[in-house]
């Protein structure tokens, strides 16, 4: 089994990245590999809760979020400072995250055999 | 008024594409003339016939083309932007001797003094996914 | 006589934001799209356009998307019919890439 | 070694691709074993056989073909990605009933579980043009 | 005749999109528009003298710039500020241009039939 | 134990080799390419790595097609080889989005 780690950091819409990045980890999990998945930087938006796409004609990138558990991706951070520096907090987001900082990430990363981030 | 399009984004990618097609129906909604709308860069990908979205997904290629044919837009992909892209028609296929077409008809492909005839003959010209 | 700035990109990730402000003109707007309506709940994009006579505005559409409210009373959201309102009102565009 | 690569851009908008390129005939000179050569998203266009560059200027597209074939390496394109953006091999331009084939052969196409498998069996993963 | 302004914002060699804003210019000009062509940001790096780009297997964009007034092109600006927030001086560059303000760049704007920026 | 950090964005541009920096650990290793040599030039770089033990790199190629030089002696250059030597020196290595 090996340590994977992503680094989800962009907003949710703008481009594919978000899908692009999630669509790995769900992968990633179906092999049972070690995961951490870490939303900072404009990745934090991705777990606001009330997104509405229909408008843009995309699919919502948030609604496999709750699903995560369920496909065994159940270390799932996210930067403190990132959603603070943005005027957020944690009660408008959609699924519980453990909050984390710059230092437990360069951990997290450090322990990593891959490390990917969109 | 007389309007242009300039879009540089590939469909899915990043947004600009779509962007621009809720804009050019907007903007055909309010009567205003759509003069051209000029595909350039990664935004030849819009007139890609070949693509294939999944059936839960919006299909933005097969979008631009029925907005195109429904209202006999006048389309133009970049011809320099499209060939290295793989964006081909039957002629160019033919020429390069390559394995398929790939440019949806509905799109005209030629170069960018297509698109220096747009500024000239449009009130605006609006870029997007730049 | 005036142009409309269109900025697409994150406040937070980008500088089209703010190399954008640097190019305003007094009499111009400002239209945040995509990524950019992110800056649409940023006090300090109101504290920037203060006494500019720069309007700022954001796209509804893409604010409803990713659930961002509007901070501040100085930024008007604006539908797609509202965008190509705002292209024929002024004279020219700018797509900050 | 054993060393993947995951390239994420397409080839000429973004430089990603061809510095890949780059890395991967370094790291073929030095002996290590490149296991795969992943391409995702936008760098599913490295794959494209319909592109047509200019005599001019570098053929980025038929330098990844070439090497993957010298090579023998494997390359795989990302089918999700692929698909979307009409890379298709001759069955899929069979099924979903397109105008042509545009995927080189010396690509296969399939799905992500062939970048996880990457991950798994490689010291080093390392991505481009994200 | 129509006044359209374009913008140069980015490096040269990361992105094709240095070579799609010449591009674009070069059409234009062979129109006999007015062309006011402006670098700025990292626009400004394709001023260089002394790009090399063989190793990349890219072409020069800086090529075509001694040529820009044989097509007709004689109104190349250069944001100054942006070249000095970057370390660099006039003397650097490969061509002449004259220098301007963010000031300068927003009057060009005003007077711009359509403006282009990449 | 440490991990490749490479930036392959403008310095100028976007907030990727920030937010690098925030991620470095002592004994990783920060390699510039693409856009991201435009930050060799910059003293503030080797002001942000002193005394992290940190080491920062430059890929030569893409300094030559630029024309940029290095401004200090804390930056290496290295060629694609030594990419690769820097890539299997490193336990992993991150491309900063």
């Amino acid at each position: 089994m090996k340590t994977l780690t992503f680094l989800a950091r962009s907003g949710p819409y703008g481009s594919s990245k978000a899908k692009a990045l999630l669509d790995m980890v769900l992968s990633a999990a179906v092999f049972e590999q070690k995961i951490q998945y870490i939303f900072l930087d404009d990745g934090v938006y991705q777990l606001l809760a009330g997104q509405d796409p229909a408008l843009l004609a995309a699919k919502n990138v948030s609604a496999a979020l709750p699903a995560l558990e369920l496909y065994g991706v159940d270390q799932v951070y996210l930067d403190l400072d990132s959603l603070q520096a943005r005027g957020l907090s944690t009660d408008q987001l959609l699924i519980p995250a453990s909050t984390c900082s710059a230092g437990d990430i360069s951990k997290m990363i450090a322990e990593s055999d891959m490390v990917f981030s969109l | 008024m007389i309007i242009s399009l300039v879009i540089h984004g590939a469909p899915g990618t990043t947004q600009g594409a779509q962007t621009a097609l809720t804009f050019c129906r907007a903007a055909l909604a309010a009567d205003h003339r759509i003069y051209r709308v000029f595909f350039y860069e990664d935004g030849v990908h819009n007139a890609n016939a070949l693509s294939v979205w999944p059936q839960d997904e919006y299909d933005l290629n097969a979008a631009w083309a029925t907005l195109v044919r429904e209202h006999e837009l006048d389309a133009v992909v970049c011809v320099a932007s499209a060939l290295r892209r793989g964006v081909l028609n039957a002629e160019e296929a033919s020429r390069y001797e390559k394995t398929g077409v790939s440019v949806d008809p509905a799109f005209d492909i030629s170069g960018l003094g297509q698109w220096v005839d747009a500024c000239l003959n449009s009130d605006r010209v609006v870029s997007f996914g730049v | 006589m005036s142009t409309l700035h269109i900025v697409n990109k994150s406040p937070f990730r980008t500088d089209a934001l703010q190399r954008c402000l640097a190019l305003v003109s007094p009499g111009d707007s400002i239209l945040l799209i995509e990524d950019g309506v992110l800056a649409a709940n940023l006090s300090t994009l109101a504290d920037s356009l203060a006494g500019r006579d720069v309007n700022c505005y954001a796209l509804s559409e893409d604010l409803v998307a990713r659930s961002v409210s509007v901070a501040d009373t100085c930024i008007w959201t604006v539908d797609a019919a509202g965008f190509v309102t705002l292209v024929c009102e002024h004279r020219n565009s700018l797509s900050h890439g």
